[in-house]
């Protein structure tokens, strides 16, 4: 296995291009390290991106902040700005592991792991967070569901790797939470994952919403019936209620060591109209 | 909220027995400086590696090494032709009895492979990369078979066969036809039937429990290095090096006297270091290849390849009179012994009904053998899991007769003279103190909320003693070297101190502890049994009078006196009385400093087999809360109260409590084995294993009552195996309370939970909410 | 004559008797008397047994002192964790 | 397979130390085996127990979950470097004097990754405490006495 640890976006694209066999890209490398230890992979290459320092910053950007793809869970957790803006997507990055475990693991590395459980993702795009892309044909944005195809399978061409993440705006009476289900209070990957933005007009009608769920299909999975359940009520009791009952529906899960079909599909609701009650209060009090 | 880090003054008149002091290896392990087994290094070292079997049940058809032999780097590859094979032969080690013929096969398979991890070859190499690149050289052909994962799957007729020939043992006449039952055992007293005959109200339940393991955070550990004259250390992480030293010689046809076993610091056992893996391999590493090999193992190894506890079904029928009184008990189990025969199911139905004087009771136990990893000690092994059925009936029985459960318990409470469903009677036990301390407790009177419920559960565990050496070596200054050969795993150099000190009458400051290799001390039993405190003390202790009696002899010489007219009393050897002489005390320091001079060095011996360990009963109270949403379970509040007998060093007791507690609470709600239909284990890691983290478990109360041993100088009990028998049944309770549903399975993981609760519920309550 | 019982699965190497008055004044003559009348049961008493006087439990205790009057249960070894 | 070993530069402990590594070796491989500093542990080299914790630039990480190469101009400290000199850190005193250990080996993970949070909250609450040391896993001791062991080195650190 050789390593590299490039300083720019086109030093990582060139590596990435320019290089046969297993390459594997490092961001925190708390999903990496532990596929290498266990054998589960066996790189020829692995191209470290932390030296890239638009991979590291966190950067306002038309009323939005763009993410570096490595910047640390914990470092999304000390920017206040960004958690004041977009709280449901900073928790959800937080959620990811230990302390020890939130001073490496990134957004980034959570995407393109594609693991269908990841927190980040369904935060991510819940908040309608876009993906910028190097590769050998420049950079292009991409939706965060448009990047992971399957467990463990991005869309990524030969060459590309993720920069950055832009989060937009966030409008006025607007909110976004995540939370997920795990058997014990930390350390869990999680069985069902729920982010939930929505946005209120000034009567407190929901005008945009949108629910995304993880670990219950085979990648993160917007609802557009969940959402749809929201927008145009004042997000009331019998609202939250269809709107879970829809994001239940759309599971497709697996049953595994970590839940069931039946206990996936029930708590994806549950998790969905906990996280909706949080993004409403937020949207109400912002 | 108690304070633990109070200095609370010894009582009982005692100095240091009964007071909270730094451990006298704390600085070590608080800095690091302290050496673990994977600690050490030493030159010339090679790196060995286990190649494991990839199939849960397989006949070894070959095996070739060849390749792997040829790599560069490669120094010893070994297989079972280099491990011996022994006949049937039982010996104790630890839990119950081991037979060697097992302990070969399950060190290095033989015949087949028994389960997934099973080891079938090892290399030692130059680097940890070169051995298991060697791993991937060595082809091994297997006839896969049929297997077996699950304990009642295992007894129907046509199971796969583990072991081809094992007839049933305690079944009369003999069964003509081999099963994977490896033993029956029965206990009884009175009459069983008359007993349900004479009931009011009976409750009759069956209950699952799944395999946990010990998960120590210290993987198994060793180093071992066999000169040319066949002379040999090891260096290892394990609770009993002496047991390790028989063990290891007999496998590798050694002189017992040839191999020097030391023991490092060990990160934490639980039962699960009392026996051999890695440590016999690595001996036959260096035995081929002429240079010190060290092997550790990996956590998903640990998973694989060692023992957890046994996973079990068992029903449990108890019957009482409408006042609460008990009539009769019955209890059958079923335990899986892992691979090869085993498990602690005596001891379980020893310990099924042991908090209640019974009339009438009976406990059957089958010990069944599966394609899972031999199973290992863990904590009172067997305990937890039949008293956990025992003590849920005896809830449901408490409801049942609208009685309070610390009420019934009380009513029916095992006393000094109660008969035992094994035999004996009860010598003096505390179980009525720890109820009537739960009863009186804040925790039992606090207020409820919704989806909260409180269950109590009580636990025994018989506690031993064994063979224990100790040596006092005094120090020309006065100072005090105390070699026992226990290892330390939870503070017992700090108690044996303590003890050490208080006999001798001299500052705890003196004494400096020591775990001695095998070549430095006398046969010492290993540390488990709630052992170390209790024997190694008797040791130290008799040590300690060894020495002071050789103090007198010296100073009644000095004196010109007989030796009964002085004494020793506070440190100092004094005339017995006015008429023995007027002279001035002598110190100990001051009998040592001139030691050379009256006959030599001065020294303490005990070699002891110590007897009379005091059985230890614990009672729990645990409150939970439920999230009918989710089927979490959340551990609001947890209290333990146990009969220490006497608790030496406290600190260390209530850790005893608190972590035995704490590892009820991971059985009790999320610890298990997930197998998959090709006899895999799924979760071999920390990150699906899910012991309690941190922010899982509050604040857990301790109360020590202290009835003490009358066979111990300081009334010791031992207290470490007791904590983890109370938990599961506690929490089942608590969750019964909490939302109306009696779990008979463990883990109460969420889907479990959550499943029962809808299944309780029905379509049209389930709208109404 | 102490009182002697054999428990667990013991009473199956002695033609099912499992009650015993014996003139013994410790363990190995406990042992010796047993073995002598019941040679099956001999084995199973090397290891793996342990002997409660008076509800106190010895374990490799061959010299260990059983009175006239004494409640002797044989019962199996106990290890722990 | 090649194994071409990578020179790395890095400070730990304040000191400047250099070593060869494989690429795939771990901090924690090479701050056990080759640098011989034993008291950060493997309990598991998946990030799941915590008993490797150190700080690289002052974040807590586990060792086993960053790469040897990594470290090239980083600044790694761990457990041996705690105490200072002769005097050992509060929170080291506070573990001893609660009883917070039994066995040992998670306590030099444990003191790291309390260290660090008593480095960025001085005053933590309980639950602070328990969810800042999740990463951390404790089979002996139930982790009650680590938790008021923190608390109380927090209490002393802030009066003095």
């Amino acid at each position: 296995m050789q390593y590299e640890s490039p300083t720019s976006i086109e030093g990582v694209v060139a590596l990435l291009a320019d290089n046969a066999g297993d390459i594997r890209v490092l961001a925190g490398g708390t999903d990496l390290l532990v596929q290498l230890r266990a054998g589960m992979v066996s790189p020829d290459l692995v191209v470290d991106i932390k030296n890239v320092r638009e991979t590291r910053s966190i950067v306002p950007e038309d009323g939005g902040y763009r993410v570096g793809a490595a910047v640390s869970g914990a470092e999304l957790g000390e920017h206040a700005d960004l958690k004041n803006a977009w709280p449901g997507v900073v928790e959800a990055a937080e959620l990811i592991g230990s302390t020890q475990i939130q001073g490496r693991a990134s957004m980034g590395g959570n995407l393109c792991n594609a693991s269908p459980a990841a927190d980040t993702v369904p935060a991510l795009i819940a908040a309608g967070a876009v993906c910028r892309v190097a590769g050998p044909g420049g950079e292009r944005d991409v939706p965060v569901e448009e990047i992971c195809t399957g467990p463990g399978k991005t869309s990524l061409a030969k060459g590309e790797f993720v920069v950055s993440i832009f989060l937009p705006e966030r409008g006025e009476r607007s909110g976004d939470a995540y939370l997920r289900f795990i058997p014990r209070t930390e350390m869990d990957i999680a069985v069902v994952g729920a982010g939930v933005n929505l946005s209120l007009d000034a009567a407190g009608v929901c005008t945009a919403a949108s629910v995304a769920l993880g670990a219950v299909a085979p990648t993160a999975i917007l609802v557009p019936e969940a959402s749809a359940a929201l927008v145009g009520t004042k997000v009331e009791d019998a609202n939250m209620d269809a709107m879970a009952a829809a994001a239940s529906a759309a599971c497709r899960p697996v049953d595994d060591k970590r839940g069931t079909i039946e206990y996936r599909t029930k708590v994806a609701g549950v998790m969905a109209r906990r996280a909706c009650a949080i993004a409403l209060d937020r949207a109400r009090s912002s | 909220m108690s304070d633990s880090a109070k200095n609370d003054s010894g009582s009982n008149g005692h100095k240091y027995v009964g007071t909270r002091q730094v451990r006298p290896d704390g600085v070590d392990k608080v800095t690091g400086r302290a050496s673990f087994g994977a600690d050490l290094h030493v030159p010339n070292m090679l790196i060995g590696k286990v190649l494991r079997s990839p199939h849960a049940h397989a006949r070894i058809l070959s095996i070739d090494t060849s390749k792997a032999e040829a790599l560069a780097g490669v120094k010893a590859v070994v297989t079972r032709d280099d491990i011996n094979d022994l006949p049937s032969e039982m010996v104790p080690a630890g839990e119950m009895m081991v037979n060697y013929r097992d302990i070969t096969r399950n060190v290095m398979a033989r015949e087949k492979v028994l389960y997934e991890g099973h080891a079938v070859a090892a290399v030692a190499a130059v680097s940890e990369s070169v051995g298991l690149e060697a791993l991937s050289l060595i082809d091994v052909a297997y006839e896969v078979l049929p297997h077996v994962i699950d304990v009642m799957d295992s007894m129907k007729p046509d199971a796969p066969l583990l072991h081809d020939g094992m007839i049933t043992q305690g079944v009369e006449p003999a069964p003509e036809k081999p099963s994977n039952v490896a033993k029956r055992v029965e206990f009884a007293i009175g009459d069983v039937d008359a007993g349900f005959a004479d009931a009011d109200v009976i409750v009759e339940r069956e209950f699952k429990t799944k395999p946990v393991h010990q998960a120590y955070i210290e993987p198994h550990a060793c180093l071992a290095s066999v000169a040319k004259d066949g002379k040999a250390e090891l260096w290892c992480t394990t609770q009993g090096h002496f047991v390790v030293r028989g063990h290891c010689a007999r496998l590798l046809g050694m002189d017992i006297s040839k191999l020097r076993v030391t023991a490092s610091e060990i990160g934490g056992g639980f039962g699960g270091k009392t026996v051999v893996y890695l440590e016999p391999v690595a001996l036959a590493l260096s035995r081929k290849s002429g240079q010190p090999v060290k092997m550790t193992m990996t956590r998903e190894e640990v998973f694989r390849a060692t023992g957890p506890t046994s996973g079990a079904h068992m029903r449990i029928k108890i019957g009482a009179k409408k006042d609460g009184r008990i009539t009769a008990a019955d209890g059958l189990f079923h335990y899986q012994a892992g691979a090869f025969p085993g498990s602690p199911v005596q001891l379980g139905c020893m310990c099924a009904f042991a908090p209640y004087d019974l009339e009438n009771a009976r406990t059957v136990g089958y010990d069944v053998v599966v394609n899972r990893p031999k199973v290992a000690a863990y904590r009172a092994p067997g305990a937890p899991i039949a008293e956990y059925g025992a003590e849920c009936v005896i809830d449901e029985l408490a409801k049942k007769l609208g009685m309070d459960p610390i009420e019934l318990r009380l009513k029916n409470a095992a006393k000094e003279g109660t008969q035992t469903v094994y035999g004996p009677k009860l010598g003096v036990v505390g179980l009525v103190e720890t109820l009537e301390a739960a009863k009186a407790h804040d925790h039992y009177k606090a207020p409820l909320g919704k989806h909260q419920g409180r269950g109590v559960a009580s636990g025994y565990w018989f506690n031993i003693g064994g063979e224990s050496c100790a040596t006092l070596n005094m120090s020309e200054d006065g100072g005090v070297h105390l070699v026992v050969g226990t290892p330390d795993i939870g503070g017992s150099r700090a108690s044996l101190c303590l003890m050490a000190a208080e006999e001798l009458g001299i500052d705890l400051d003196k004494v400096h502890p020591h775990i001695a290799d095998t070549a430095s001390l006398g046969y010492t039993f290993l540390t488990g049994g709630s052992r170390a405190t209790f024997a190694s003390g008797m040791a130290v202790v008799e040590a300690a009078r060894d020495v002071i009696d050789k103090m007198r002899e010296r100073v009644a010489k000095m004196w010109d006196i007989p030796v009964d007219a002085v004494i020793w009393e506070d440190g100092h050897a004094r005339p017995a009385s006015s008429n023995a002489g007027a002279f001035e005390p002598m110190s100990l320091a001051e009998i040592t400093a001139m030691a050379n001079k009256t006959g030599g060095p001065l020294v303490g011996n005990a070699a002891i087999n110590a007897q009379g360990a005091g059985p230890s009963f614990g009672t729990h109270i645990v409150d939970v809360e439920v999230d009918t949403e989710t089927g979490h379970v959340e551990i609001l509040r947890y209290t333990a109260i146990q009969d220490a007998g006497r608790a030496v060093s406290p600190g260390y007791v209530e850790g005893q409590l608190q972590g035995g507690a704490v590892q009820g609470i991971g059985w009790a709600l999320n610890e298990e084995y997930v197998y998959g239909e090709d006899g895999k284990l799924q979760n071999a890691g920390f990150l699906d294993y899910r012991i309690p983290v941190c922010s899982d478990v509050p604040m857990i109360d301790t109360v020590i009552v202290e009835v003490p041993n009358p066979t111990h100088r300081f009334g010791v009990r031992g207290v470490g195996e007791t904590p983890i028998v109370p938990p599961m049944a506690a929490i089942t309770n608590a969750i019964e309370q909490a939302i109306g549903i009696r779990f008979n399975e463990l883990p109460m993981s969420p889907p479990k939970v959550l499943a029962a609760i809808d299944a309780s519920r029905g379509p049209l309550a389930d709208a109404a909410e | 004559m102490a009182k002697v019982v054999l428990n667990g699965n013991l009473k199956q190497f002695s033609d099912g008797q499992g009650d015993f008055d014996l003139d013994v004044k410790d363990v190995r003559q406990l042992f010796a008397q047993l073995g002598a009348r019941f040679p099956e049961l001999a084995p199973h008493l090397e290891e793996g047994i342990a002997v409660a006087i008076d509800g106190e439990i010895f374990q490799d205790a061959l010299f260990a002192a059983i009175g006239p009057e004494s409640e002797v249960h044989v019962i199996p070894k106990i290890g722990g964790g | 397979m090649s194994r071409t070993k990578i020179h790395v530069a890095t400070t730990v402990n304040g000191d400047a130390v250099e070593f060869l590594c494989e690429p795939p070796q771990t901090l924690l491989d090479v701050l056990r085996d080759e640098l011989h500093l034993t008291g950060s542990k493997e309990g598991c080299a998946s990030g799941d127990c915590g008993a490797c914790s150190v700080t690289l630039d002052g974040r807590l990480v586990c060792a086993c979950l960053v790469l040897a190469v990594e470290t090239t101009g980083h600044s790694v400290e761990t457990i041996e470097g705690m105490a200072d000199g002769d005097n050992l850190h509060p929170l080291q005193q506070k573990f001893l004097e609660h009883a917070a250990l039994q066995c040992g080996v998670c306590t030099p993970g444990f003191l790291v990754a309390a260290k660090a949070l008593l480095d960025v909250e001085a005053d933590p609450s309980e639950t602070q405490v328990r969810y800042w040391l999740a990463g951390n896993l404790c089979r002996c001791t139930g982790y009650d006495k680590i938790v008021r062991a923190v608390l109380d080195a927090a209490a002393e650190m802030r009066a003095n």
